[in-house]
C-alpha cells in the first residue's frame, strides 16, 4: 500500500488537488491555479537547469511570448484557444531554438549572460512594440471558450490548466525517460563522454531549450489565463529568478521537484502575509535555510532518505519488477 | 611515528573502515595492499583528515591528529599524493610546485626545494609553464607526486602513485621512493603494483573489508601466489 | 585483407604543441591492436582524434572504407567507433542499467523521440532490455545493473565503460588504460575478458596500457608511439626487444 | 570637445560597472558561481557610510574607512553563515554545491535588501561626495570631481588586485582553492580562510564601488540592483577569471553605451549591453580575455 | 450571492470594513505605508468622530507588492476571506489593471489609491473611482502652462519610459500642438539612470525652448545636474511623478533646479497654509511617519469615500455607494488642488493641478501660467 503511494505521489497530488477546488474559495482557487501554471514553467526550467544542466534565465521571456502570442492570437484573430494554447508554446520553443544556437558554445555563466540578454530584448521589445503588445500598459487577455462556455472565472479556470498541468507531467515523465532526456543527463554530467556513446551535444542543448521554451510558453498562456491582463512586467528578471527558487528549494533533477517547489513557493508569500513588514527578509532566510538543509532540494533529501523513489530515466527499468538492490548513497570523492 | 588505533570512518552511513590499526615507523617504507574497494583510500583520507573519524585514534610523533581538518595535519609534515590526484587545472606545473612547498619551511629555500623536487621528477622540467589540465595523465600524475614531496613531508603517503605511469618513470619512481626515505622520509604506500611495492616496501599490511587482516615484513611476502590467495580468498 | 581503421598521416596540435604527428597505422578486423609509449606521447590524444574530440590538423581516417575524417564525435559513435576512458566518465549517479543506455543513443531510438524526431521507433524498450540484458550476463554483472554507479569499485566502474560501448555492437573499441587502478586479481579478469571480446562480438581493439605483460600477451600487433610519431611496430617480442622502444619507453626491469 | 566630454562619462561609467564586475569576479573564482547578494554589499556598505558620516557626523574619510570595514566583515560574515555550510556539505557533487550556492545568493539579495527597506526603505537619501568642489575644469572640459575619484580608484584597485592574483601566494592560494579543494586542503591550506578572505575582499571591492556611486546615484535599498547586472555584464564581457578582463569589459561597456546613447538612439540604450555581450560571447564564449578551461580526458 | 435583501458584504450595524491594498514590500515599498497611512487617517479621523451613519470604519490591508499575480491574491483574499464591503488601494497601475477586472466583474466598488493609468478608471466602468490627477492629465496641465511662457516655440520630452511615463506623452503630444507648439519628440532615459550626459547632449542639439521631464526622482535629478553641468539653460516643466521639494533635497544644490517647475497635486508645498491641516492630522494618527509629498496622495480618495459613505444613508449597499459617489460634487479635494466632481459616466474625479517652480530659492505654487 505504501508503496503505491510512493510510486504515484503525483496522481495522488493531482487527486488531492482536484478534491480540495471543490471546495475552496475564490482566493484559494486562484493560488491553487497559480501553482499549477508555476508547476508548469518550473518543470520545463528544471528540465534545462536541473536535468540538461544549463543555466538558462530565460523563463520569464519565454512566458511572456507564450502569454502574448495566445493573447494577441485570441484577442485579435480570433482564434480558439484550444489552438491558441500550442501556438503559444511553439512560439516560445521557436524562439528557444534560436537562443539554443549560441547555447551550443557558450556555457556556464557566460550562458546565463546570454540568457539574461535576451530576456531584456525581450521585455524591450515588449515595452516598445506598441501597436502589437500595448506597450507598458499591457492588454487585456480575453476567456477561453470551449464549446459555447466561456471559462472566465478561477473555477472555471482551473479545469483548463489543470488538464494542461496534468497533461504537461505525463509529457516531462516521457521526455525523462526518452533517450533525449537520458541526453540531457549526459550532457550535463560531461559533454566529452556523451559525444563519444553517439550523442549529438548540439543538438541535444537546443531540444533541451526548445522543449524548456515550450513548456514556460505553455505556462505563459496559462499564466494570462489567472491574471485576465498582462503586461511586460509580469515576466522580467523577478519572475525568472522565482522559477529558478522553485526548481531548487523544489529539488532539482527530479520529476516531483517543481511540484514540491511551485507549491511552497506560491503558498510561503501568502503564508508571510501576516508578517507583513518581515515578508521579504523571512522569505529570505527560508530560501537560505532551505538550501542549507536541504541542498538537493527536498524532493532530493525525501529520495535520500529513500520516501520517495529515485528517478528513472528509462521505462523498461520501471517495467522488470526487480527488488531495488540499492538507493543513491551519499558521495564524496576525497 | 603514525600510529592508527581501531579506526573507524566512512562516507554518511556508510561505514568503510573497522578497528583498523596499523603503524608507520620513522624511517620506513610501509605498504598497504588490498583489493579494489577495501578501503585503502578510505585509510589515507581518514589520516590526513579528509573525512572524519568515528572511532579510534591517529597519533603521528605523539600528536593526534585523528581529529584535525587536513590542513593541520599537513602542518604536522603529512603530506598526501590522492588517488584522483586533485590537480588545479588552471594552474602551472611550476605553481603547483610552489604551492607545495609554500606552506612548509622557510620562504628562501623555496627555489631550492623546487629544483630538489625537479631533479626527483625530470620529466616535469619541461612543462613547467604548462597548465596541469592540459597535461597527459601520466604527467598529471608526476605533478601530484612533485607537489606532495616539494613540501619535504616527514611521512609521505602515496595513494596508487604508479596508476597511468610509463614502466621506465615506475622504476624511477621506485629508486625515487627510496631516495626520498634515505633523507629521512618515512613513506606509506598504496599499490596495485606489486613489483614496485615489494621492491621498496620494508613491511607490509593487507587491508579487506576495511580492516587489516595480515602484516608482517616484506620477505614474507615474496611469495607472490600467497599473496594473491590472501586478496582473493 | 581490407583493414577496419585506416590511419593514415594523422597530426594534433594544440596550440605550438604537436601532440600526434604523422602517425599512420592500420588495425585488420578482429585484430587486437596495443599502443604504448610514455607518458605524454600522445596516446589519449591518438584516440581522442580517432574517436572525433580532439581536432585533426592533418591526415585522414578511413573505417571499413569510408572516409570519416570530416565526421562529427557523435557520427563516428554511430559508425561503429566506441571508446572507453583513462579517467572513468561515468554518470555517477545513474545506475548501471541507465549508465548502458547512453551506450544505445544512436542506434535505438525509443517512440518518444521517434515522435519528436521523426523516423521510426527502430528499437522498443524491451528490444533495448534484451540488449543490455545480453551485455550485462555477458560481463557477469547483471546483479549489479540497479547499482548506482558512484557505489561500485574501480573495476567494475570500468566494466560498465567496456559495458556501454559494447551495446552499441561497436566495430571498433578502444580501452585507455582500462587496467589503471585494478588490483592483480582484478587485472586477471580483465585480460580474459579483453582476449575474448574480438571473437564474441566481432570487434577490433585498440588498446593503450601501461602493464607490459599485459599488452604483450593480449595483442597481435603493437604500435610505439613518442613524442606524437610511430616509432615502431611490430608483435610483443619484435617491441619488447627493439633497443629503441626500450630506451624511450621500458627501461631495464626493477627486478633484472 | 563633445566626443572627450562623452568619453570621460563612458569611461567613469565603465570604470564603476569594472569595479562591480571585480567582486564578482572575486566569488566566481572562488566558487564558480555568480554572486547575487553582491549589489547588495554596494548598498549596505554606501549605507553604512552614509550613517557614519551624515547620522553620526564621523568625518569623511573616518566614514569610509569604516564603511569599508564593516562591507568586508559583512561579505565575512555572509560567507560563514550562509554560504559555508553549502560549500562544506561533503556529500554533493560539484556541481549541485554550485546551484545550491547561488540559491543562497540569492535569499541573502532578498533578506539583506528587505534589512534595509526597515530603516530606508521609505525614500532616498544622500550621501555626500569625497570632495567639496563638484566639477573641475581641464580646458574646455567640464568634469566631476566624484567621476574622476572613480577612475582612479578603479584603475588602482584592478592593478593591485591583478599583482595580488599573479604574484601574491595568499592570490595563488585563493586560486588554487577554488580550481580544487580537497586539493588546497593536501597542500595546507586551510580552505576556511581562504573563502572568508575572498568574501570579505569581494564585498570590500562591492563597497568601494557602493560608496564612490552613492553620491552619483543616491541610496536607495535597490541601488545595488541594476549595477549588479551591469557588473555581471563587464564580468562576461571581459571574461570571468581575469581582473584586468573585467576591467576592460567594464569601460568597453560603459563607452560604447553613451556613444550609442548619443549618437544612434537613447531608447535603445538599456539594450545595447545586452546586445553587445550577445554578440561577443558568439565569437569568443569564454569572454575577451579569459581562457578556455583546461579540461579534457 | 444572495437574495436582493441580504446585506452586501462587509457591512454590520456597526462597523464597514473597506480592503486596501499597497506596496508594503518590494522595490515600490517606498509608496507602501506613507500612501496608505494618508488615507488611513480620515478613516481614524471619522472612527474618532463617531462613525458614519453609526457605523466604524475597519480597515484590512494587504501587501500586493506591486506584482500583478500577488495583488490578484491579495483582492481576492480581501473578497473572500475577508469579505470586505469595498476596495481602496493599488499602488502600481501595471498590479491593480488586473484587479479592475476583479472589481468590474464582482461589482466592487473601488477607490484607487495612488496608481496613475488613465485604463484603471476609463470607461465603462461602474466601480472604480479616482480622486486625485491621473497620469494622462499633466500632459495637458504642462502645455498650457508652457503656452503661455515667453518665448517658448519648440518643446522636447525627456523621460522614463515604463507604464507610469508612458500614459502620458500622447496628452502631452496632442495638448502641445493643440497650443500651436512645436514638439520635438521624446529623448528616453532610463529609470534607474547614472548619468544623463547623453540625453542632454542630444537634447541641446536640437536647441528646444522648453523641456518637459517626465521621469522618476532619480532619474529627474541625474539629469538635472547634468543639465547644469552641460549648460543647457530653458525651461523644464516635471510631471506629477516627482515633488519640487524632494527633487530639490536630491540634487542639493539650487543651481540646477533653476528653470524647473513641477505640477503638483497640492494646494501648496508641505510648508504652506492650506496644507496644515493635513499635515497636523498625520503627525497626530502617525506621528512616525515622515511629512512628504507622497504622504497625501491616498487622502483625497479617502475623503471621498468617506462622502459617499455619509451620502449613501443607513441602507447601506454597494450599489448605494456607487451612485452616490457618482453624484458627488464639487466636493474640496483636501490637501488637492481640484475639487472632487463624479458622474455616472465620469468617474476621475480630479482633473485639474498646480504648476510650482523654484522663486527665489523657493518652492513657490504658481498656478496654471507662467508667472
Ligand atoms: N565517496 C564515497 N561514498 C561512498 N562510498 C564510498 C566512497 N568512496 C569509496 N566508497 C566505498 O568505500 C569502500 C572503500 O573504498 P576505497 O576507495 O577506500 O577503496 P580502495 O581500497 O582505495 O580501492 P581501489 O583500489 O579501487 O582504489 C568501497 O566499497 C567504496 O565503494
Ligand atoms: N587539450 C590539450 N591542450 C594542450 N595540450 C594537450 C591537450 N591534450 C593533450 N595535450 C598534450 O599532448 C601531449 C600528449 O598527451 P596525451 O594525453 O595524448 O598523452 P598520453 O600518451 O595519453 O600519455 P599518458 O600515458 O600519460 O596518458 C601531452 O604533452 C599533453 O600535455
Ligand atoms: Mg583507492
Ligand atoms: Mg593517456
Amino acid at each position: 500500500m505504501l508503496s503505491i503511494l510512493r510510486n504515484n505521489v503525483l496522481t495522488l497530488f493531482f487527486i488531492i488537488v482536484l478534491a480540495i477546488s471543490f471546495t475552496t474559495d475564490a482566493y484559494s482557487q486562484y493560488l491553487i491555479n497559480l501553482m499549477l501554471v508555476y508547476v508548469v514553467v518550473a518543470q520545463g526550467l528544471n528540465l534545462i537547469l536541473g536535468f540538461a544542466g544549463m543555466f538558462a534565465f530565460a523563463h520569464g521571456a519565454f512566458m511572456a511570448i507564450g502569454a502574448y502570442v495566445s493573447a494577441l492570437l485570441m484577442n485579435t484573430l480570433g482564434v480558439p484557444y484550444l489552438i491558441a494554447l500550442p501556438m503559444a508554446g511553439l512560439a516560445a520553443a521557436f524562439v528557444g531554438c534560436v537562443i539554443g544556437i549560441p547555447a551550443i558554445r557558450v556555457s556556464g555563466l557566460y550562458l546565463a549572460m546570454v540568457t539574461i540578454g535576451v530576456s531584456e530584448i525581450v521585455q524591450w521589445v515588449l515595452r516598445h512594440w506598441k501597436p502589437v503588445t500595448g506597450g507598458t500598459d499591457g492588454m487585456l487577455v480575453a476567456s477561453p471558450t470551449f464549446f459555447g462556455v466561456e471559462f472566465s472565472d478561477d473555477f472555471q479556470s482551473f479545469y483548463v490548466i489543470f488538464v494542461v498541468c496534468a497533461l504537461m507531467t505525463v509529457l516531462a515523465q516521457f521526455v525523462i525517460r526518452s533517450r533525449l532526456g537520458r541526453a540531457f543527463v549526459a550532457i550535463r554530467e560531461g559533454e566529452i563522454a556523451a559525444q563519444s556513446s553517439g550523442i549529438n551535444v548540439a543538438r541535444t542543448k537546443v531540444f533541451a531549450f526548445a522543449i524548456s521554451a515550450f513548456y514556460a510558453g505553455i505556462g505563459g498562456s496559462l499564466f494570462s489565463l489567472t491574471q485576465h491582463y498582462i503586461n511586460p512586467e509580469n515576466f522580467n528578471l523577478y519572475q525568472t529568478i522565482m522559477q529558478f527558487c522553485m526548481v531548487i528549494v523544489g529539488g532539482s533533477a527530479s520529476l516531483i521537484g517543481p511540484f514540491i517547489g511551485a507549491v511552497i513557493l506560491t503558498w510561503l508569500p501568502e503564508l508571510l502575509r501576516n508578517a507583513q513588514a518581515f515578508q521579504e527578509i523571512g522569505f529570505g532566510l527560508l530560501l537560505i535555510v532551505f538550501v542549507i538543509f536541504m541542498p538537493r532540494g527536498l524532493a532530493g533529501l525525501l529520495i535520500s532518505r529513500n520516501i520517495l523513489p529515485r528517478e528513472r530515466f528509462s521505462r523498461a527499468a520501471r517495467l522488470r519488477k526487480k527488488p531495488e538492490a540499492s538507493t543513491s548513497v551519499v558521495v564524496e570523492r576525497p | 611515528m603514525l600510529d592508527v588505533a581501531n579506526l573507524e570512518a566512512g562516507y554518511g552511513p556508510h561505514l568503510v573502515l573497522k578497528d583498523l590499526s596499523m603503524q608507520v615507523p620513522r624511517g620506513e617504507i610501509i605498504a598497504l595492499l588490498g583489493g579494489n574497494g577495501a578501503g585503502k583510500t578510505t585509510t589515507l583520507s581518514a589520516i590526513m583528515g579528509l573525512i572524519p573519524t568515528r572511532k579510534g585514534t591517529v597519533t603521528f610523533d605523539n600528536a593526534a591528529i585523528h581529529s584535525k581538518p587536513a590542513h593541520r595535519v599537513f602542518s604536522h609534515g603529512v603530506a598526501l599524493v590522492p588517488q584522483w590526484r586533485e590537480l588545479f587545472s588552471e594552474m602551472s606545473v611550476y605553481e603547483h610546485l610552489e604551492l607545495g612547498a609554500i606552506q612548509r619551511g622557510n620562504r628562501q629555500s623555496l627555489g631550492k626545494r623546487i629544483d630538489d623536487v625537479l631533479d626527483h621528477l625530470p620529466e616535469l622540467r619541461a612543462h613547467l609553464e604548462r597548465r596541469a589540465g592540459t597535461l597527459s595523465g601520466g604527467q598529471q600524475q608526476m605533478v601530484a607526486i612533485g607537489r606532495a614531496i616539494a613540501s619535504q613531508p616527514k611521512l609521505l603517503m602515496l595513494d596508487e602513485p604508479s596508476m597511468g605511469l610509463a614502466p621506465l618513470i615506475v622504476n624511477e619512481l621506485g629508486r625515487t621512493i627510496k631516495r626520498l626515505n634515505e633523507t629521512g622520509t618515512s613513506v606509506l604506500l598504496v599499490e596495485q603494483n606489486m613489483h614496485l611495492a615489494l621492491s621498496v616496501a620494508s613491511y607490509v599490511y593487507i587491508i579487506r573489508n576495511g580492516t587489516i587482516v595480515k602484516h608482517g615484513p616484506t620477505a614474507q611476502f615474496h611469495d607472490e601466489r600467497e599473496l594473491f590467495q590472501s586478496y582473493i580468498g | 585483407m581490407n583493414p577496419l581503421l585506416k590511419v593514415e598521416g594523422l597530426t594534433v596540435r594544440f596550440g605550438g604543441l604537436t601532440a600526434v604527428d604523422d602517425a599512420s597505422l592500420a588495425i585488420a578486423p578482429g585484430q587486437i591492436r596495443g599502443l604504448i609509449g610514455p607518458n605524454g606521447a600522445g596516446k589519449t590524444t591518438l584516440f581522442n582524434a580517432i574517436s572525433g574530440l580532439a581536432p585533426i590538423a592533418a591526415g585522414s581516417l578511413h573505417l571499413s572504407g569510408v572516409d570519416v575524417t570530416s565526421f562529427s564525435a557523435p557520427q563516428r559513435a554511430a559508425q561503429g567507433i566506441r571508446r572507453t576512458f583513462q579517467t572513468v566518465q561515468l554518470v555517477q549517479s545513474l545506475t548501471v542499467y541507465e549508465n548502458l543506455l547512453f551506450g544505445l543513443h544512436s542506434v535505438a531510438r525509443d517512440p518518444f523521440t521517434a515522435f519528436v524526431v521523426g523516423g521510426h521507433a527502430q528499437r522498443t524498450n524491451v528490444d533495448a532490455d534484451r540488449i543490455l540484458a545480453e551485455v550485462l550476463e555477458y560481463l557477469g554483472m547483471s546483479d549489479l545493473q540497479d547499482r548506482v554507479v558512484e557505489t561500485l569499485t574501480i573495476a567494475d566502474q570500468r566494466y560498465v565503460e567496456i559495458g556501454r560501448a559494447l551495446v552499441a555492437r561497436p566495430k571498433l573499441l578502444m580501452l585507455d588504460e582500462p587496467t589503471a587502478g585494478l588490483s592483480p586479481a582484478q587485472l586477471e579478469r580483465l585480460d580474459d575478458l579483453i582476449a575474448k571480446l574480438p571473437a564474441d562480438w566481432d570487434v577490433s581493439i585498440l588498446l593503450v596500457e601501461h602493464v607490459i605483460p599485459l599488452v604483450v600477451k593480449l595483442c597481435d600487433r603493437i604500435t610505439v608511439l613518442d613524442r606524437g610519431r610511430v616509432i615502431a611496430e611490430g608483435t610483443g617480442s619484435e617491441i619488447e626487444n627493439d633497443p629503441v622502444v626500450q630506451k624511450a619507453y621500458l627501461g631495464e626491469r626493477l627486478d633484472a | 570637445m563633445e566626443f572627450a566630454f562623452l568619453l570621460s562619462v563612458g569611461v567613469s561609467n565603465g570604470c564603476l560597472y569594472g569595479l562591480v564586475g571585480l567582486g564578482l569576479v572575486l566569488v566566481y573564482n572562488a566558487q564558480g558561481i555568480p554572486n547575487f547578494a553582491h549589489g547588495e554589499f554596494f548598498m549596505a556598505t554606501a549605507f553604512a557610510a552614509y550613517v557614519a558620516n551624515v547620522l553620526l557626523g564621523i568625518p569623511y574619510a573616518l566614514s569610509v574607512l569604516i564603511a569599508i570595514a564593516f562591507g568586508g566583515a559583512l561579505g565575512v560574515v555572509v560567507e560563514f553563515l550562509a554560504i559555508r555550510p553549502i560549500s562544506t556539505n561533503r556529500a554533493l557533487g560539484r556541481a549541485s554545491t554550485e546551484v545550491a550556492v547561488v540559491l543562497s545568493t540569492v535569499g541573502l539579495m532578498i533578506t539583506i535588501k528587505g534589512l534595509a527597506r526597515i530603516p530606508w526603505g521609505d525614500s532616498v537619501r544622500k550621501l555626500p561626495g569625497a570632495f567639496s568642489t563638484d566639477t573641475i575644469t581641464i580646458g574646455s572640459l567640464i568634469i566631476s570631481t566624484q567621476r574622476l575619484l572613480i577612475i582612479v580608484v578603479a584603475v588602482a584597485l584592478t592593478v593591485c588586485l591583478s599583482i595580488f592574483f599573479a604574484r601574491t601566494s595568499l592570490g595563488k592560494k585563493m586560486r588554487a582553492t577554488s580550481q580544487n579543494t580537497t586539493g588546497a586542503k593536501l597542500i595546507g591550506i586551510n580552505t576556511g580562510h581562504i573563502y572568508s578572505a575572498t568574501w570579505g575582499l569581494a564585498a570590500i571591492c562591492g563597497g568601494i564601488a557602493g560608496i564612490l556611486a552613492a553620491p552619483i546615484i543616491f541610496l536607495h535599498p535597490d541601488m545595488g540592483t541594476r549595477m549588479l547586472l551591469k557588473g555581471f555584464a563587464a564580468a562576461c564581457l571581459g571574461g570571468f577569471g581575469s581582473v584586468s578582463g573585467v576591467f576592460v569589459g567594464g569601460l568597453l561597456m560603459g563607452i560604447v553605451e553613451i556613444f550609442f546613447g548619443r549618437y544612434l538612439s537613447t531608447s535603445m540604450m538599456d539594450i545595447f549591453a545586452p546586445i553587445i555581450i550577445i554578440v561577443v560571447l558568439l565569437f569568443r564564449p569564454q569572454g575577451l580575455f579569459g581562457t578556455r578551461g583546461a579540461a579534457r580526458v | 450571492p444572495g437574495s436582493a435583501l441580504a446585506a452586501d458584504p462587509g457591512i454590520t450595524d456597526t462597523t464597514i470594513k473597506i480592503g486596501m491594498m499597497g506596496s508594503l514590500t518590494g522595490p515600490a515599498a517606498m509608496w507602501g505605508w506613507p500612501t496608505i497611512n494618508g488615507a488611513k487617517m480620515v478613516y481614524d479621523k471619522v472612527n474618532e468622530e463617531g462613525g458614519i451613519n453609526g457605523r466604524k470604519i475597519e480597515v484590512v490591508v494587504e501587501d500586493d507588492q506591486c506584482q500583478a499575480p500577488l495583488a490578484l491574491a491579495a483582492a481576492k483574499k480581501l473578497l473572500s476571506r475577508d469579505e470586505v464591503f469595498m476596495l481602496h488601494g493599488g499602488s502600481c497601475s501595471g498590479a491593480v489593471l488586473p484587479v479592475r477586472e476583479v472589481a468590474l466583474k464582482e461589482k466592487i466598488p473601488m477607490m484607487v489609491l495612488v496608481a496613475t493609468a488613465d485604463e484603471i478608471v476609463a470607461q465603462p466602468n461602474g466601480y472604480i473611482f479616482r480622486a486625485f490627477l491621473p497620469g494622462s492629465y499633466d500632459g495637458k496641465i504642462i502645455a498650457d502652462f508652457l503656452a503661455t511662457a515667453p518665448n517658448v516655440k519648440k518643446v522636447i520630452a525627456v523621460g522614463n519610459t515604463d507604464a507610469i511615463a508612458n500614459v502620458r506623452y500622447p496628452v502631452l503630444e496632442e495638448s502641445l500642438k493643440a497650443r500651436d507648439l512645436e514638439y520635438l519628440g521624446l529623448e528616453p532615459i532610463e529609470v534607474e539612470a547614472t548619468d544623463a550626459t547623453a540625453q542632454v547632449l542630444k537634447v541641446k542639439s536640437q536647441n528646444p525652448d522648453a523641456i518637459v521631464l517626465v521621469a522618476r526622482p532619480e532619474a529627474s535629478a541625474v539629469f538635472l545636474k547634468d543639465a547644469a553641468k552641460l549648460g543647457l539653460d530653458v525651461p523644464i516643466v516635471g510631471a506629477t511623478v516627482v515633488d519640487l521639494q524632494d527633487l530639490l533635497d536630491r540634487v542639493g544644490d539650487p543651481k540646477p533646479m533653476e528653470h524647473m517647475h513641477v505640477v503638483s497635486f497640492y494646494k501648496s508645498p508641505l510648508d504652506g497654509e492650506p496644507m496644515a491641516p493635513w499635515v497636523d492630522m498625520l503627525k497626530k494618527y502617525y506621528p512616525d511617519d515622515k511629512v512628504q509629498a507622497a504622504a497625501f496622495y491616498g487622502t483625497s480618495g479617502a475623503l471621498a469615500v468617506v462622502e459617499a459613505l455619509k451620502r449613501a444613508g443607513p441602507d447601506l449597499t454597494r450599489e448605494g455607494f456607487v451612485k452616490a459617489m457618482s453624484d458627488i460634487k464639487g466636493l474640496d479635494g483636501g490637501p488637492m488642488a481640484c475639487t472632487l466632481n463624479f458622474a455616472t459616466d465620469d468617474h476621475e474625479g480630479c482633473k485639474s493641478g498646480s504648476v510650482w517652480g523654484m522663486r527665489d530659492g523657493k518652492v513657490t505654487a504658481i498656478g496654471d501660467s507662467w508667472k
